[in-house]
Order: structure tokens, then C-alpha cells, then sequence
């Protein structure tokens, strides 16, 4: 980062490629909250390397006028772990799609997490398969009717969050594509944290899955279907702030705010930095039984791998001196021949 | 024993030899590995050439005194060159029943059979599904045998240190050591250094193993068991400073050095796996030199990381073997089209399959050269030998470097298992591997997929202004590396992929051979073979047969010359552990009817197997040979 | 157009023609794939015989109106036999400019263009990135212009409706189609039954597509455009009911007759990967027909599942193409060590890596035949076209099931997507495939690895009493299966599987050829170019060359006839969508200096490349041909 | 299982093969437990498959006269999904490692837990990569020195029971090799389950990881270090019984029952069909704050994977009838050559 760094812009961040995604996509949306909010971040173009897997949305980098890699199908974290660990200056994005995360590359999605590698990752959830045109995907609702599904899907959907906590990220937010204050936002908060960030984003994709969360994007719902975090805030909803969560032992509930029987301090209160219990059950809040919670999950600080890979070095050189090959090669029993 | 036999059976007698087989046999539990190593190191601080075979195995503790429990290691060590730890034993040391059976077959007739007596009781004879002892059999006529109640002698070495039962005939293994460093005139110090340093905290045991150790060499001198001891002669190495080094340890310090040559981090991802677990041990160790290891959830994400961290310019290393090598192919197809120096290494074993994890093989050489999909082909190389794995590291990634391309180095269980003597070479002597990462200018296009003369593209490294650009698995677009689907493009960077491999030919040394340049016979051989392959082509040679030895390291391409050598004789021979992998790329390439000798046993040829099929070969009338060919080529 | 040309432009004249090569191109959202569907079908329903070669952008829905967004769907129909669907096109119907300029390359000169000249306005041709209209440019007098008004023409025959414009003009191609089906004089039959099966339940669209193809007929029928329209006579193709077929969907069909036939349940265990995901989709449909459809995790998930499956005695079957197929390695690896049968299918896309999706290739074999760990042979077969899939997926699994070993089929992406007629066979009359699961008595040891005279193992499966046994990935020891570290053993099961594989040829029929049993060119091929090849041929031998074809069906092991068919030819040219990877094979094997023919361009040959290939191979004169062989026999 | 069935013992599920653990391994005691187990199940021998992966663990099936597959690393969870849903008369057992199961298999056994197939996964944790002799795997703790991490691990441990409930797993249990009662009962409710049930067993590798469990192993210290979970009934621990859990907010702790200030009523109750919260809340009770919690964590009915497969087979035939390749060939445009 250089101290005479020019001011950047949304427009700064655009590649020379012509974008390739669906008219209507939700992906535009994410791509512009993107651009948008990078320029906040201070770096220049080239300190970022955008990293994907395969799908629509992992098409992401190829717009983005930084480094990037549009890499195998699921294998982006992997990817990501060894250029963080190699390069701790960079700033590394994770773009991944339902399928590509948490399907084919599932096992590295929960490796990535605990191991806290420092970056972020976005996972466009769109419920379906949209590259290979509609096949339904791990998050798809039972039941859903697809290609590869014609009586419905009969497996039980993964829920990213969960499964982020499962593995004990430290950083793990929800957002929408439509919502693009949040959105981007969001984003904001997720690049700012050290360890790894998990931002899942209900993506609409129009030509397979159309109105998979509508519920969430249509502003005439979405005040009472979503429920925004605030970190020590009490959790309230509703378009007209008058629906609350309350605690029932370890039940979630919704109250009702209107007729004042219920006070703000009876309610459920946010901690970003709360012990995973909190998370979990914020995690099981689902449509239409409980707005869901989007915004901060949790933020934890705890160490990342590549300090740690990178610190047992130094401290291997403090304790033993930088190594010298003559010397180990000769270290043991040599001989000479003369 | 190489040539000479020994000749009367006079006590105290020191009989002069130019070489010694011996393996050291007994239960997994007994210390095999660590004698043999010992044996190894001072036989080598003799002067000693010599070569090492361990077989362990496949159970971590396989139930104890059970043929399944034998763990073996075999040393060679003359007053010449040795290629190989040899075919048959001079010597055998069975440390129980079990080690006895399974190896009595490899010791040569009259060959020295020392046995410990104590643990041929009943319950071993059990364990070792035996009903009566080989001791009684006939033929153990047929060896000299001396039987030895190591246990007995040991616990009395030990009596007045007061230890238990256990712990005293833990020691066993130095008082065979003992005996064996007298009977061969090696000298005790290395090992007493070793006891000292490995038991400095346990000073009770060290001083144990010190008496078992000194006590086994005073039996052997004071006992009429032995009819004579031996003598091998130093070898006459070229000059230089040596040690003994395995064949995975030699591929850990060449990568080392291949990193500080081009000045370079090593990022390492790796994932376990017999039988190349141990490079991933031993770079572990050197995190002062800036060595990076990361065991990864799995292969695909151990190359995958490893590719993350080339394209950011580390230098990027992984390794497995053959089930996790498998597991490679799409990402390494990934690094085909992206065009990032890599390096993978492949440490074979006996497939297919889980197949034989701890046994060696050379049947993965079509996997590495045609695994993926598509036409996405990389360089490959084999080592030949455990010293030879570190110039095969350092030359694969001044490749890789050079042509920006994944780079595939082939190696095998017996060969990164093996020891043999290393001349250390002088780091700073090394010829740099020079790497340049371009840098931008402001308003110039930048072209990620430009060449250089050698087709290579920039390796152009986050971070550095003015050169954001994108890489991916889709076609690219000659030039900017944007996506494309053109037809005529797809071809030409298919095209230009090829060359980009066959190029690094320009670079490979010519390919050499031992022996006739022109006759009645080639040896062609890579990777693991090439000891028993070159001694066996020597000895044909030393017989007057007409036969030369060319051993590839170059896999892909071949050496340019390789076709005009071929050639050059009548026949070709192709020796490999498999079923003719490189014979069928031969004939594909050169059109010759070259003939197989193929072992798929999960161990590496015998020297005599190979003689034999060389005189079958051959007339054994070189110069009636050399006019045939004459005529053949007028 | 294939042997005739039009002679005169007198308004309604009808020309007969032998055949007629036709491209619709238009926005991807045009639905340029359905009108090539509607065109085929109907033409099939004429008698015609019929080709397909559909084309579709990488993206779902590129952005409308650009060159990157633009679908094309070429047919060829005749009345003669056609292997292809056509090399230049007799008429290209381009619905918009970037449609226009993307596709008249291939559009013969003096062919037929029609543009639909309501979308060539400025923002259409910024669009396609044009800053002028190609129907202004010199070279389009190389071609017959049709311009029509489609867009208003179609507005106005649907007008009465008072639909709104967008859905008006998504009216279009049936108009387009209309004029098409007047121009070659199709009936309109089929595709009006298609549009109110379709648009049941939309009245209005149904009746509103319904206008717009009356329309485009009338308008044919009125317009002075056109000189004439053209008949082609139906085909003479052998007796039989015949429906048009994808490969794809043969596929499917095949697998399910061969589980049919086998008294198998099938399942299906896959993951979606382009070309191969519509065989998911295809066999997701028929539940009530047994099929276990399951979309796994990922390509290994898949894999194994199939193998757990035929552990269970179930039809294994699992589909991907290249970079899914490369995950499978490891697992195809356990199948051929526990010797299952099991399905493996690779649709081939263009490589390496994610390469080009959408486009087709053929450089999987060696992948396929040596992307495994150790000697892991399985046998390997290649479907020539859509209707051959059927077949070939029948085959398969009759040779997995006799030899329990798990088998490969190639398609390719080509092959997937393009449509033939197809003579329906009888199911009740197929040959059945007979399996025998053992059964046990108490008391006999049970052997799950000794061998019939195949060489196959029982498929004893689970559930049945006194046959349990344990298989894995370990070697197994001959006979009794179990876990065996023994190097003779080793060797002789490595043999054994090898064998297995090989003894697949004594049931593969003769290997056949089209034209003389010797001569000057062997034209050797396998795959998707078959169509090719095989009319490249027939043009060669109808100019009197001495030119023979050879297609493989059987890549692994070759047909045991092959190598006395290659020695009755002066030369071998091997065609491939490759850098040549059959040649390596055959070179390797047979030892002959055969030439390739190689093309990488994500697209299938041309004829004419190939017809002018084997003009440059062959004098052309027949009769000195067979002699110069005769002498050379001799 | 026919009527006439002989009654089986432990001995008849012993194979001829010599078993090759490491004398003193934590395998021994589970293999006898299983063995001991199963022939409370009523099946004969044929009608069980025990499927593996590849660790010392995974030589499991070889020892038992079921039928059996020692697969490859990581792949057991697909190959039994793929046998159970073409075989559901089968009784499926797979066994796995720490690293087979949450290192290279990760995915899959997330995938098995979602479609929740009807069988029982055995997890031999040992926190080492035992076959490989000694590197550390996913279940290790942070700093654990191995022949891979001389410096000492950087990565955080995978828990098993936080990731089968990330998956949402149906049946959840944790056991202890050398408690083998226990061991044999949890063999058993797992056994019984319809849905996926793992198992997840702290299992001493002497060799490479001797007493990473000890606290719960040895007889002196695991009532304090191990709390037995009991459906229906309070949370108590101790030699003496005289310690409970007890609920504050979200959080649990430790109470001291004797001196009667804190009443079993006022104890955290267990129940093994609660919201995940309540599993959440044990999985993360771990030693040395708390008492880990052994017994089953979770048991609840939920549909499972091959039934809806093959239902779907079963509503299709009964809407379409059976299918009729004649026919479905016949369907649609076809034409005649006469
Ligand atoms: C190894 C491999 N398997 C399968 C595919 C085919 N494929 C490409 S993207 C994709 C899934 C896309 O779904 P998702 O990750 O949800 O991304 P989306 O397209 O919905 O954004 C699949 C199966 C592939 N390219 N590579
Ligand atoms: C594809 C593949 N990668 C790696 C290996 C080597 N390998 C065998 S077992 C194992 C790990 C064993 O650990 P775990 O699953 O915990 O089982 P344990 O031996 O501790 O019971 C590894 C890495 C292999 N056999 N196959
Ligand atoms: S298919 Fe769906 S996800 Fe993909 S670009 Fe189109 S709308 Fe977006
Ligand atoms: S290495 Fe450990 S886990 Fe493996 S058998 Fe030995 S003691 Fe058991
Ligand atoms: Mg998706
Ligand atoms: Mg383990």
C-alpha cells in the first residue's frame, strides 16, 4: 500500500470483459456492491486477487480489474489457502456458488474454516445449479423440482450457516442480493475482519430458479421475513419495528411489540461475539416459521493459519538461525574421500 | 559377496572380499531399521560404496514374532561401485523363526546364517505358524550356521545395570550389531556416538546398548562360530565429501536447494501417504530455511493449495503416490492450462489401487504422462536412485521455472526407501536457476499469455502494478489469456502447449550411454532400475557380450538423441516393473520392435535375472557382433 | 446441398435436390434449437435421412443480440444415406447480425441467406460489435440475400391477438420456420401438433405461434424472393419404424435396455457436468421404468456410489466428461482391483482442463485407457453417432457383466447433442444378457476371486447366505480374495486382470471395413468422426481412389483381426479430434508408420478436409494400386 | 431374516483373518464390542455389510464374517449410500477414522448425514493418522507435535459431533473404546436407529497418540471428565453424582450438587429429540471446563434418503404404470420404412 495512492472508484475495479451472466441475474447486483464497496478497503487494484471455483457466479473474477483466478470446480478455498500462505500481503476474495461450495467442494469450504485463513469468501446461493442449467443443489428446498429432480429433491438442504458454524468460523454474516445497502455493507464488514469471513448472499437466479427468495428481496416483504442484526442490539423486526425475538429457554420466539406487554429489554439481544450458541440458534431461524437474520452472525477474533504457518518459521529461524544447506548436508556422520 | 568366496574356516582368519551382502531380519519391534541404518553409515564411513534395501511390513505393529511382523533391511557395501544392495546374501541375521523362513531363501548356498537360539522356543515356533524348528530341518545344511543365545548373553552384559526383563532384551539388537561389526571389521564408534546422543536422557539404557554393543563384538571375537571375519577394502569414489542419504530425504534437500537456487519460498502441500510420507517429514523439519509445509485436508486440495501459492511466485511442491496421485489429475490439468511452474512428484507404489502401499512399482508413468483430460502434457523425469532424487529435484524445477509449466518428477518405494553415499555437493557451486517476475508499465497492455523464446509465458505475480489480470481453467486466448471459444485459437494454443514441452528437449543434456555405442544389444531403463540394470549390463560386458546401457531420466520429451542411439543396435531390451509402459511409448515413437522384461512383483529386479535375459540377448561374440552391425548398417 | 444445384430463380418452381445442408443462427433466447428440432423431426417424418449439428454459446443466456450470445442448429437432410450433417451450407437463415456475421463462412457461395432485416438497425449492429451493416458489404453478392421484414411480418399475423409486443415477436421463429418449411417443401403438420402440445396451456401463444408459421408458409408461397423451393425424395434406408434419436438420449435408452435385458435394476449415480448432464435428465424421467437416479456430491461421490451399488448386485452406471471423469481415476482403480461390473461414460468436451465446455473433442482415450494407478486396464469402447449409443451402451455392459470388470464408453459432445433417425428395434427381441449370481452351501469355503473360463469372478452378492466375503483395494490374494502382500501372487493377479481384459476380443466380432480388403489408404478412426470419415470415404472410393474405412468401435482391446487389416494397406491415415492419440496406440502395437490426421478445434471434421487428406495420400489410380500391393505382398 | 434363524454369538461374527493392530489398540475393544452387539440384532450373517475406508481403523471389515468392502480414503460414506439405496434389506455399518471420515472424506459425510441413509458410522477418533504412522488429522488439538507438525499443529480441530449437527444430522452419539459397556449400549441404540447414526468413539492409538484420551478412558478420572447422557433426565456427573449442569442464558455450567443448594430440577434436562440447540450446547462442552458428554446426543426420526429414492420409483409405476421401453422407444414423431 503505497502512501500516494490515487483515489479509487466502482468503475476502477470493471475489467475490459464483457459480462456474461443472464439479463436479471442477481449476480450483477453482487458484482456492483462489490465494486462499490472495494475502493473503501484503500488498496490498490493490484494487493486484490479475486478467487473462484466454477458456476455463473464464479465467472466473478473475469470482471473484476484485479488479479484473479477462475480455477476447478470447488476448489477455490484450497486455492486460497495456499496464495494467503504464500503471499499474507494480499487481500484474497473467495466467489463461490451453493453447488461449488457446498457440494463438490464441501470438504474444503469447512477446512478453510477452521483453519481461519484470512479472507473473505462470498457464496452466491442461488438454490439451484445455474451454469450446467438447472440441477438442483444442496441448498435446494426439499421437494424442489429440477432437471435432475423431476418428482422433487428428496435430500435435506444444507444450511450454509450452519455448516460455516459447524466447522467454527469466525466470521459469518447473510445478505441479499436486492438489498443492496446491506449488501454492501456487509461485504465492508467482512473484509475488514482478520480470519476467515463467510458471507452467504441469496442470489436470485431468474432463468432456473426464479423467486427462490423472493420473500426476502421484494421490499413489500422483506421487513418482516428479514430480520437485521445489530451487535448489542435486541433483535427486532417488522415493517414497523414491532416484532421481537424473545428467549424461551433455549427457544427462540417471536413476540409481538405493538401493545408494549413485551419491552425491548425481555428481548433476545445480539452479540457478534457471543459463544456459538447464540449463532446456532439464530442459524435455525428459518422462513416462514422466523424472519431470517441477515447481517453480522459473528466476529470473532481468533489466530489465522498463515500468521501461525508463517510465525513457526520465524520463530524456527530465532531459535535455530536462518538455515544453511552446506551445513545440514554435512550435519551427521560424513566422510571425506581424497 | 561379490567375486571372492570365502576360503578356510581358521578361527580369527581375516578374509579379504570386495563386497558383502547382509540382511539384518527380526520381528518389526526388534530394531531392524535402526541397525541397518547404522551398518549403513559405518560401512559407508569405511569407505565403503553402499547400497540399502529396507522392507518392512505394511502394519504399523503387525503381532509380534508373526511372518506378517518381519521387518527386514539389506546392506550392500564393496571395495567398488554398488548399484544395487545386492541380489543374494552372504550373510543373514533372523532375529526369531518368522525372520528365518521368510528370508532363507534369499541367502546363497553356504552363505553365514546367525540366528538368536533363545527365541526358537515352542511359543515362536508358534507365532511363526512353524510346528517344528528350522533349526532341525535338513537344510540348513546347506548354510553355515551359527546359533547364538543373544538373549541369554545380553541379559548377562546387562545383569548389574538392574534393568527389567523388557527392558534388557530391548538391547539384543546392539549385541547382534555387535557381532556383526566384528565379523566385518567395522569400527563401534558411530554407533556408540549414535546410543550416546539417541539415550543422553535414559543413561541407563545408554550405557545397555553400549555393553550389548561391545559385548556382541567380544563374543564374536572370543567364539568359534564364525570361521573367519572379513575385510572390504575402501572403494575408490571420486574424491569429495560424503554421507549417506535416502532417496526421500535426497528429494527434500533438492527441493531445498532448487528454492534457495532461484531464490524462492517453497510452499509445500502434501497430503500423507506410504511411501512418500517422509518428504513431507523431513521439510517439515527446516522451517528456519523458509520452507512452508502444509498437510492439507486431501490431495486435490495439496495441489490446489500448491497452485494458489505458484501463482502468487512461491515455489510450489507436491508430492504423493499413486492412489493420491490419481487424485491430481483435474488440478493438474488446471496448472497445464494456466501455465504456472509446479512441480508434483510422484513416489510410486504397487498398484492398482490401494494395491501394495509399501512395495515399489513403475507402473504410474502412463498415469502422470496421460491422466488428464484433454491434450494437457508436462514434462516428466524419473530418479534413478536415492542420491540421484536431488539433482532430479533441482533439474525438474529449473524446467518447471524455465517453461512455466507443471513439471513431474517419478520416483518409487525402493528408491525412497534406499540409502546410498552422496557426494555433498557445494551449494554455492550450483549453477543459479534464474526466474524473472515482469514488471508493468502504466497504460501498456499487459499480455499474460505472450511467449518468450522457449514459448514460456510472464509469470506475472499479484502485486505488481499495472499487471491485474485473470487466469483460469477455460481456452485462452493466445496472447491476452482472455477466454475464448474460438476454433482456430483452441488449436494453436493446443499447439503451442506441445511445443512449449517438447522445447525443454532443447535443453536436456544428450543422453549417454555405458558400453558398445552401437551392437548387438541395448538396455533401456528409467527411474528405479537403473542399479541392477547397470550392474547387470556391466557384468554382460565384463563377459565379452555385446550390450550397452542407456538409462533415461528424461521421460517426456526423450532426449533428442534417443532415436539415433536406438538405432545403433540390434535389439533393444526394455527392463521395467510394470507391464511395458515405456516400451509401448518407445514403439509408438521410434517405431522399433523393442522387447520387454517385465516383473510386476513389488520389488526391484535382481541383478542375475537380468543377466541372464542380457546373455539370451546376446551372442556373447562382441566383435562378430560389431561386424554384423557393420553390415547391418552398410 | 449435396449433388445438384438450383438452375433457374422462376418464382415457384420446385427443384428436386439430393440433399440440402440448412443452419438456423439467431440470439440464443431465439430459440434457434427448438426450430432445428421441429426441422429435423419433420424432415425425418418426410422420410428423409437426417444429420444435426447443434451449436450453443458456453453461457446460459449470453447477453441478446452479441456474437458470443449467438445459437446456431445446422441440419442436413437427403435423400440418400448422410453421416453427417454437412460441411458449407446450401441456405443459413441468420435472425440478427451478430447470427449473420458468425456463421457465413460456412454458407456456400451462391447459396441462399435470410436475415430477418427488422434487427439489423444501429443498436443491433452495436450489438455484434458492427459499425456497419453487412447487408451493405460487396460480399454478400457472393450469396442469393433474402432480406425480410420477419419482425413486422410476424407482428401483423398475429396483431388480431393483442398480445404485447415482446410476446408478439417471440413469435418470430416459428415465421422463420414457416418460410423454411415452404422453401424445402416440409409439412406442417408435426410442428403444429408440437405447438399445442407445447402451449396447451397458453391459448393465445398457441394460436399466436400457430399464425406466424401459417404466415412464413404464405409468404413463401407469395414473396417473389426465393427462385424456387426444392423437394428432396425420401431416403432409402432399411425397413423399420424410425424416430429421431439424440445421443444423449440413446444413451439413456441404451443403458436402460441393457438393464432391461439383464433383469437388472440400474443405478445411476452421477454428477452434472456439460455434454453429459442430459443423460441425468433423460434417465431422471423414468422412474417407473426401476431407474435409481441419485445426483451426487460430486464425481467421486458418484463413482463410488455406483460401486457400492454393483457390490449389491445392482446395474452400476456413472456419466461426466473430462474433468469429472479425471476425479473418477482413484475409485475406477478399487472397481478393477474388486473386478465389479460398472458403467463409466465420458461425454469428451474440449480440453484441457475446463477447456471448452460446449465444444467437442476426442482427447480422452488415453485418459481413459491409462488415468489410473498401477496396470488398471479396462475395456474401452467408442460410440460412432447419436443412434450408435444405443448400441454401444448395450455392449458394454454385456462385456462388464461376462468378465465382471468395470468398462468405459467414449461419446463425445458431438455425438451427445446431435440427432439421427434411428430404427426402432424390438425390445422382446434383443439378445439377453444373462448374469448368475452364486449361491452358497454351508460348509464350502467360498472363493469370491477364483476365476470361470473369462477369467471372470463370481458377482456373489450381499444377502446371500454363506458367501460373505470381504473385497477392497488391497492386492488380493488368487482364489480366496484375501488381503496378500506376496510378490508372486502379486504378479500373477496383475496378470490375471490384464488377461481378463484382453480375452474381451474373443468376443468382439471381426473388425469390418468399407471398400477394397487391400490397397493404397486404410482410413483408421474411432468416435464421433465417424460420420466423416465414413462419407470422405465413399467420396474418395466414388473418384476411383483405392481408399478404405476401418471405424473402431473397440479401442480396448482391439479387435484380435485388426493387425492382419492394417498390413493390407500401403498407408494408415488416423483421423483424430486429437494430437493423435489411436496413432500412439496402433504405432505402438502394430508397429506401422500410420499418419494422423489431427484437428483440435472443439469442432467435428469437415468432409472436404478429409476428402482432400486422402487425395494427397492416394494416386488415384485404382488398378496401379492393387498392383503396386500385389508386388508388395509378394 | 428368515424364522428359523440360529442364535448367534460374538464368535460367529469373527472372520479367519489375524487381526493386525498394533497390540494394545483401542480397535480391539470396539471390534469385540460390535461383535458382542450385533447379535442382539436378530440378522443373520449375510444380510450385513460393513464398509470402510482406508486407515488402521478401516481394517475393520476384514475381521468380521459379514460381508464386507475395505474401500478407499475417505469414499465409504458413497459407496454404502449407493449400496443401501440399490440394497435396502441390507444392514449397513460403515467404519472410519478421524482423518478417513473429516479430512479427505469431509464432504461425504456431510452428504450421508443431509440424505440422512439408513445405516451406522462408526468414527474411530484416535486425533492421529495412525496407517500413515503419525501425522496429525483433523481431530488434533491445537499444538499437538507430529511427524508433519514438529512445530506443533496450527489448526483448529474439527469437533465430530459439531459438524454431523452442521449436517443436521438424525442420530448423534459419543463413546469411549475402553468403557466398553457403554460402548456396547451406544453400539446398540445406534444400531436401532432408522437414518444415519454415527458414532463417534475416542479410541487410544498407543503407538502415535498414547492417552490422548485418558481422562475419559481411565476408570480413576472419567466419571468426573465424562458426563453419561440420559434421555429425560438431568444432567449429573461425578464419582459421587454430585455435580450437575445447569443452564445460565445460553450458557452451560457446572453446579455442585452436594451441599443441596441446587436441586436436580433446576439441572439442564436432557432430550434426545430437542431443536438442535440443546446438541449444540453439549457439543461444545468439553474438557477440561466441562464434562464431556457420552451417550447418545441425538435421536430423531426423520425420513431417510433410499426410501424417498425408491418411493419416487414406486409413485412413478403407480401414476404411469410400469415402464415399457417398446413403447417409451414408439412415443412421440416416429415414422415407417416400409
Ligand atoms: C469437476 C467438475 N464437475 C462438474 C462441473 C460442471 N459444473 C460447472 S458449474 C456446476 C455447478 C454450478 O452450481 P453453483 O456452484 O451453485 O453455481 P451457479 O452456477 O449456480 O452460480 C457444475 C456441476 C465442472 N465444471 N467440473
Ligand atoms: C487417496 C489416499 N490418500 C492417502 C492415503 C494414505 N492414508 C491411508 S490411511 C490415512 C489416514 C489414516 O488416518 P485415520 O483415518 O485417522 O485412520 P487411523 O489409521 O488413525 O485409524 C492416509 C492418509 C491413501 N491410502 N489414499
Ligand atoms: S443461469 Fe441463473 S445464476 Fe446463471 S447467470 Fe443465468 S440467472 Fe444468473
Ligand atoms: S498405529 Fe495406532 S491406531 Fe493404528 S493399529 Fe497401531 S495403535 Fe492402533
Ligand atoms: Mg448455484
Ligand atoms: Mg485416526
Amino acid at each position: 500500500m503505497s502512501a500516494a495512492l490515487p483515489v479509487l472508484t466502482a468503475n476502477d475495479f470493471a475489467s475490459d470483459q464483457d459480462i456474461r451472466w443472464c439479463p436479471g441475474c442477481g449476480d450483477y447486483s453482487i458484482l456492483a456492491q462489490m465494486k462499490k464497496m472495494l475502493p473503501s478497503l484503500g488498496l490498490p487494484l493490484e494487493q486484490i486477487v479475486f478467487i473462484s471455483g466454477i458456476g455463473c457466479s464464479s465467472r466473478f473474477p473475469y470482471y473484476m480489474n484485479t488479479y484473479g483466478m477462475h480455477s476447478i470446480h470447488g476448489r477455490a478455498p484450497a486455492l486460497a489457502t495456499g496464495l494467503r500462505v504464500a503471499r499474507p500481503d494480499l487481500k484474497v476474495f473467495v466467489i463461490t456458488g451453493d453447488g461449488d461450495s457446498l457440494s463438490i467442494g464441501g470438504n474444503h469450504f469447512i477446512h478453510l474454516l477452521r483453519r481461519n485463513v484470512n479472507l473473505t469468501l462470498v457464496l452466491f446461493n442461488n438454490r439451484i445449479y445455474g451454469l450446467t442449467k438447472g440441477q438442483y443443489s444442496p441448498t435446494s428446498p426439499e421437494g424442489q423440482v429440477t432437471k435432475s429432480t423431476p418428482m422433487g429433491a428428496v435430500d435435506h438442504p444444507l444450511n450454509p450457516i450452519s455448516i460455516a458454524l459447524g466447522a467454527e468460523a469466525s466470521f459469518i454474516a447473510r445478505s441479499v442480493d436486492s438489498n443492496i445497502k446491506h449488501l454492501a455493507a456487509t461485504l465492508y464488514r467482512a473484509a475488514q475482519h482478520r480470519g476467515t469471513s463467510v458471507v452467504e448472499v441469496y442470489q436470485n437466479c431468474n432463468v432456473f430458479n426464479d423467486g427462490a427468495f423472493s420473500y426476502a428481496q421484494d421490499k413489500a416483504t422483506r421487513d418482516d421475513t428479514t430480520l437485521e442484526l445489530e451487535h448489542g442490539k435486541p433483535l427486532i423486526f417488522g415493517k414497523n419495528r414491532d416484532k421481537g425475538i424473545r428467549l424461551n429457554g433455549l427457544h427462540p420466539e417471536v413476540v409481538s411489540l405493538a401493545d408494549g406487554s413485551v419491552s425491548h429489554d425481555d428481548l433476545l439481544f445480539h452479540d457478534e461475539k457471543a459463544e456459538s450458541t447464540l449463532v446456532h440458534l439464530l442459524a435455525k431461524m428459518r422462513h416462514p416459521q422466523f424472519p431470517e437474520p441477515i447481517g453480522v452472525f459473528r466476529d470473532i477474533e481468533i489466530p489465522i493459519f498463515e500468521d501461525q504457518v508463517r510465525g513457526q518459521l520465524d520463530s524456527a529461524i530465532a531459535k535455530r538461525g536462518a538455515g544453511d544447506l552446506n551445513k545440514l548436508f554435512r550435519s551427521g556422520d560424513t566422510w571425506e574421500v581424497a | 559377496m561379490s567375486t571372492d568366496t570365502p576360503q578356510a574356516h581358521a578361527a580369527k582368519q581375516v578374509q579379504v572380499v570386495s563386497g558383502i551382502t547382509v540382511r539384518l531380519a527380526g520381528d518389526s519391534g526388534d530394531g531392524m531399521q535402526l541397525l541397518g541404518t547404522q551398518l549403513t553409515n559405518t560401512s559407508a564411513l569405511a569407505g565403503n560404496d553402499v547400497a540399502t534395501f529396507p522392507d518392512f511390513p505394511a502394519e504399523i505393529r503387525a503381532p509380534r514374532g508373526t511372518r506378517a511382523g518381519v521387518s527386514g533391511f539389506q546392506v550392500q557395501f564393496a571395495a567398488h561401485e554398488v548399484h544395487t544392495p545386492g541380489d543374494t546374501l552372504d550373510a543373514l541375521v533372523a532375529m526369531n523363526p518368522a525372520a528365518l523362513v521368510t528370508n532363507i531363501g534369499d541367502l546363497r548356498k553356504g552363505g553365514l546364517l546367525i540366528v538368536n537360539e533363545d527365541s526358537f522356543e515352542d511359543k515362536d515356533l508358534k507365532l511363526a505358524k512353524l510346528t517344528t524348528s528350522p533349526l532341525d530341518e535338513p537344510w540348513v545344511e546347506n548354510y553355515r550356521l551359527a546359533k547364538v543365545p543373544m538373549t541369554k548373553l545380553t541379559r548377562t552384559a546387562v545383569q548389574s545395570l538392574g534393568l527389567g526383563v523388557k527392558e534388557a532384551d530391548r538391547c539384543r539388537n546392539f549385541f547382534a550389531m555387535g557381532m556383526v561389526y566384528w565379523l566385518y571389521g567395522r569400527d563401534l564408534d558411530a554407533t556408540l556416538r549414535f546410543i550416546q546422543a539417541k539415550f543422553s536422557k535414559l543413561p541407563d539404557i545408554q550405557e545397555a546398548n553400549e555393553r550389548a554393543l561391545r559385548a556382541g563384538w567380544a563374543f564374536g571375537e572370543t567364539t568359534e562360530l564364525f570361521g573367519s571375519s572379513y575385510q572390504v577394502e575402501p572403494a575408490t569414489l571420486p574424491k569429495g565429501t560424503y554421507r549417506n542419504i535416502m532417496g526421500n530425504q535426497a528429494m527434500a534437500w533438492g527441493l531445498m536447494t532448487a528454492a534457495h537456487l532461484s531464490g524462492k519460498e517453497m510452499f509445500y502441500g502434501s497430503y500423507p501417504i506410504t511411501p512418500a510420507s517422509d518428504i513431507l517429514h523431513e521439510l517439515s523439519k527446516y522451517k528456519n530455511f523458509g520452507i512452508c509445509t502444509v498437510q492439507a485436508e486431501d490431495e486435490i486440495a495439496a495441489i490446489c493449495s500448491t497452485i494458489g501459492a505458484a501463482y502468487g511466485g512461491a515455489m510450489g511442491v507436491t508430492t504423493s503416490s499413486g492412489p493420491g496421485i490419481a487424485l491430481k489429475a483435474e488440478a493438474m490439468g488446471l496448472a497445464v492450462m494456466i501455465e504456472l511452474p509446479l512441480l508434483v512428484i510422484d513416489v510410486q507404489r504397487g498398484g492398482p489401487s490401494t494395491g501394495l502401499p509399501t512395495k515399489t512399482e513403475q507402473a504410474d508413468l502412463l498415469q502422470l504422462l496421460f491422466g488428464r483430460n484433454g491434450e494437457a502434457p508436462v514434462p516428466v523425469l524419473a530418479a534413478r536412485s536415492p542420491g540421484d532424487c536431488f539433482d532430479t529435484a533441482v533439474e525438474a524445477w529449473r524446467i518447471a521455472t524455465q517453461f512455466m509449466v507443471p513439471v513431474v518428477i517419478l520416483s518409487d518405494g525402493y528408491i525412497a526407501n534406499g540409502s546410498e553415499p552422496w557426494a555433498i555437493p557445494d551449494v554455492n557451486s550450483l549453477k543459479p536457476i534464474t526466474i524473472t517476475h515482469p514488471t508493468g508499465e502504466a497504460g501498456e497492455k499487459f499480455l499474460p499469455y505472450s511467449r518468450d523464446a522457449d514459448l514460456a509465458r510472464p509469470w506475472a505475480i499479484p502485486g505488481t502494478p499495472e499487471l491485474m489480470h485473470r487466469v483460469g481453467g477455460l481456452e485462452k486466448q493466445d496472447g491476452t489469456g482472455d477466454v475464448s471459444y474460438d476454433a482456430a485459437n483452441h488449436e494453436k494454443m493446443v499447439h503451442i502447449r506441445a511445443q512449449k514441452v517438447a522445447n525443454v528437449a532443447k535443453i536436456i543434456p544428450p543422453q549417454e550411454v555405458i558400453g558398445p555405442s552401437e551392437g548387438e544389444l541395448l538396455v533401456l531403463s528409467w527411474g528405479g532400475t537403473y542399479g541392477a540394470c547397470r550392474t547387470a549390463v556391466l557384468k554382460g560386458i565384463e563377459e565379452g557380450r555385446s550390450v550397452a546401457h542407456c538409462h533415461l531420466r528424461h521421460m517426456n520429451p526423450f532426449p533428442s538423441n534417443l532415436g539415433q542411439i536406438l538405432g545403433n543396435y540390434e535389439s533393444v531390451l526394455i527392463p521395467e516393473l510394470n507391464l511395458g509402459q515405456l516400451r509401448m511409448l518407445i514403439r509408438a515413437k521410434y517405431l522399433i520392435d523393442a522387447v520387454g522384461y517385465n516383473r510386476v512383483q513389488g520389488k526391484p529386479f535382481s541383478v542375475s535375472e537380468l543377466v541372464e535375459k542380457i546373455a539370451e540377448m546376446t551372442s556373447g561374440k562382441q566383435n562378430m557382433a560389431s561386424s554384423k552391425l557393420t553390415s547391418r548398417a552398410g
